[in-house]
């Protein structure tokens, strides 16, 4: 089946990663939706976290806030916020951050804080959440966003979010001791840190996708790995859950597109 | 300790909410206490600092109604829809008028009304590492760890004048029940010198399981009977999420004098009355 | 995270308590995980750090036991009877062996385990002015708020290798209820590097409320079924408190041919599955 | 009524100043039964808190331990142990914390924890639990002990919870904002502290208690009140509810005395 589009192939592909046995803190929009697809398709015991304080969360339809009633209702337990950021997170309980960004740069470093100036912005931005510590606590971070020139920039105006700073040693000089972003997905590919650098460095291209479009949508000179990967192609299995936990979620939410 | 007054929202906002005051509406997505944020509208409350870990449509509505002088938050946006565009207008363009920004992370602001409710003067946590949000923000600070050494971020304590919060139901003793997504009520009531309660419902028995989030009356000053007080967030039990409210938000909100309109329309010609009906609403739309 | 595994109490004490371990027997008057204890005596573990906040009987036998080198506590009584005599013995007399003291209050062991438990090297707290014990532990320390100035007390975190708490029952996944008096178990279990839980039962369904105190599977390392595992203490919902056992404790431990004969009998002769009739005989001692 | 004993006048001395507004941290044995007795005989609404975490406790029977079943059953909230010391102890959220002692000193100071040296004691004590930081938030504290020259010494071995330190300004100057005790009742009196040393100072004595009799029981020179009162005797219902509530008590806990 090709019938198919670069953000479904996104989502598909940040999917293929999760497994029952993760804890994931899960990002409202593209990082909730990567994970309740890995749900309903091969990580039935996964354990969706979200910052509204919902532990294991089933949700049948995808949630449009962290709190919608129905994290709560089928998860295992629901605790405070405060509890959620301390015991939780800071805790060291959660193995994967999922997070979505506004702007990106080449260390994974994100910013979702403004655009311009901080005092006196061009676009305020909702701010930074619970990305700061996501990022610092989970044991690493995926992160999925859409590549574009605006997003996929060589300075970010503002750093809402730590991934791997100027690259190197820095994480670890500023003293984390977590890994960072370990996996970027975008609809074009799959970026992963170079192990030296921390550069993220693209390690799979989407099928049909050529280096001319990865250059048209990125700010800055991309490195790729010495051997680039095509992304398997969404499976009609893939396709079809996705499209119905759309077409349940849209139904719920009385949205008609 | 004295006994909660169980009277009516306008008495309560009269009595609690005054010019200048330091307000937390608190609520995390669910149970936000939208009637009270328009009684404070309708009594045109002026020069607030309001307080809330995710502003969302009952900030960018107070805000554009003019009744803020300082935002104090943690993430500004319109849930699964997008920014919010009253808040926007005032950092951007100062429209009705400048809006100072108080800006956390969610730990960090989570943390502070920890330590408030602690008695604590500061709380200490690990974050805000290599961020620039510590640059403009005075509120944050540093603590070494006498037995370690590691340096962590602290953030000073937040303790409202008055802090708002929505809820399921109370007893006849005023002892209110908060379930489900219990976000940071519990903290923000602790936090404050003073609390308002609306809930849905008083009842003969609160029927709550040993360890409920349960506020006892005596931490309580004012208790307001508003059913359907958090619409369009919801109470679970009571209502759902009135998620098309959320997203027609985006439009109405986009232009000064739609919202203008909006807001007189839906919040000054009406009273607290209305949200029993707006809440049905939503829930026949849902069911 | 790894999926808890399922298995027999003496296997779950065998893996993960080891000569040497920190090790916290949580459970605040309630659910005090005694079968637990009572298996690690008969594997004759020994140099334990024991971490507890009241000490209780179950402490009392594990150090007349010649388990420990060091107690960590706040409150060192045998509740409503008087002393803990086989701890004032160790304390006193160096009898059956000497036991390092490391004191706390109340307030900050429980802060000792928030911090482990949110994963920070120290909590802050308002405590300890103008009193002796700051003198004696150097686990105890200060820091000053950067926005107030004020000095505040400091309490080193605590990590126990391995938390062992007792619970009224657990799902099939391995999630666990803790319902009642909670006292520090959360706090506890996740302060620690392992975790062993027993619980009354196994059910398919733990028939939670959204807000619970709950455990879920992967964070915990193994999980026995142990019915009447807390007696003499007690399992809300299951069985009362064997107020009885408490006060003839208090004989028993006051001299030491006579305990000794009492742990030959009732600990080193049985084993954990004896509790399950206590518990009934203490439930029928009662209603 | 006149057949009482010392222990009843003073469970029912302390009990009266309760009342239906008070918040209270209630310590097991003397302090708990006087809170106790107070709102089975006038103050109904009495909050009575316990460091197990049990809010707004309504017990039938006296608990031998903090954390009995039936403070939970009865009470309002049970809340974990870290909540309790940090939310609503050092919240500030508590009026009235009531303490037994071991040791007390002219200033109300409290040693639980040794006596002899303290690494190597004579008597090894429970220590102080939640005594010091009780002390420390709410906010006054009664103390409720028999007197004995064992008890009511000079100087203390250990000071294991603060009172009004050496006097006059001590507490202020340790940094307390909290009033400290305010009331001490023992079997033979009230005491109080003076308005300006600070110093525990007779203001009541039982019925038929001479001050030869309280000096025979105190280690150090008593200072009396210039008006000293002579405690009302306990009323017939007083003793009746009180004696009631012993007698389910101990049947409750098969008590046979």
């Amino acid at each position: 089946m090709t019938d198919y589009t670069p953000v479904e192939m996104m989502t598909v592909a940040a999917s293929r990663v999760l497994s029952s046995t993760d804890v994931c803190f899960a990002g409202v929009g593209p990082p909730s939706e990567a994970c309740n697809l890995a749900r309903v398709l091969h990580a039935p015991d996964i354990t969706l976290i979200y910052e509204s304080g919902t532990i294991g969360a089933r949700p049948c339809v995808l949630p449009l806030s962290v709190g919608d009633g129905e994290l709560c209702e089928t998860a295992l337990n629901t605790v405070s916020v405060a509890e959620m950021f301390r015991y939780w997170l800071q805790g060291g309980n959660i193995s994967i951050g999922f997070l979505g960004a506004a702007q990106i740069d080449r260390f994974g470093n994100i910013n979702t804080t403004v655009i311009g100036d901080y005092r006196k912005p061009r676009v305020r931005l909702p701010g930074g959440g619970g990305a700061p510590e996501i990022a610092g606590s989970c044991d690493q971070v995926y992160i999925i966003v859409r590549q574009s020139t605006r997003g996929f920039v060589e300075t970010l105006d503002f750093v809402t979010t730590y991934g791997h700073g100027k690259g190197g040693s820095s994480r670890q000089d500023v003293g984390f001791s977590t890994a960072g972003p370990t996996l970027l997905f975008t609809d074009l590919g799959i970026w992963a840190p170079d192990p030296e650098t921390r550069e993220l460095t693209v390690v799979s291209m989407h099928a049909g996708v050529s280096r001319d479009q990865m250059a048209a949508t990125v700010g800055w000179p991309i490195r790729y790995a010495d051997h680039v990967e095509e992304t398997p192609i969404p499976s009609g299995k893939e396709l079809e859950m996705l499209r119905d936990l759309h077409a349940r979620t849209c139904a719920a939410h009385q949205i008609h597109k | 300790m004295t006994r909660v007054a169980v009277i009516s929202l306008d008495e309560a906002i009269a009595e609690y909410v005054f010019d200048g005051a330091t307000v937390a509406f608190e609520g995390f997505s669910h149970l936000i206490p939208f009637a009270a944020a328009h009684e404070t509208i309708r009594q045109r409350r002026k020069n607030l600092t309001l307080v809330r870990m995710t502003p969302d449509l009952i900030y960018d509505q107070m805000i554009g109604m003019g009744c803020a002088q300082r935002l104090v938050f943690s993430y500004a946006g319109n849930p699964g829809v997008g920014l919010l565009r009253r808040l926007r207008d005032a950092v951007e363009n100062s429209w009705p008028n400048a809006v100072e920004i108080c800006e956390h992370s969610h730990a960090a602001l989570a943390n502070a009304y920890v330590a408030a409710a602690s008695g604590l003067p500061l709380m200490i946590f690990r974050g805000y590492r290599g961020v620039d949000l510590p640059r403009f923000n005075p509120e944050i600070g540093k603590v070494s760890c006498p037995f370690s050494g590691e340096e962590l971020a602290a953030v000073r304590a937040i303790n409202p004048d008055v802090t708002i919060i929505h809820a399921q139901r109370a007893d006849r003793s005023g002892n209110v029940l908060v379930e489900g997504i219990i976000g940071m009520q519990k903290e923000a009531v602790l936090a404050a010198r003073h609390a308002i309660v609306t809930v849905e419902e008083i009842v003969d028995d609160l029927a709550a399981h040993a360890n409920a989030c349960v506020l006892p009356h005596w931490i309580l000053d004012a208790l307001c009977v508003v059913p359907g007080g958090a619409h369009p967030s919801y109470a679970q039990g009571y209502y759902r999420r009135d998620n098309a409210a959320y997203r027609e938000w985006d439009s109405i909100a986009a232009d000064r004098h739609r919202f203008q309109e909006w807001m007189n329309e839906n919040v000054l010609e009406q009273d607290h009355t209305v949200f029993a009906s707006r809440a049905i609403a939503s829930r026949e739309g849902h069911d």
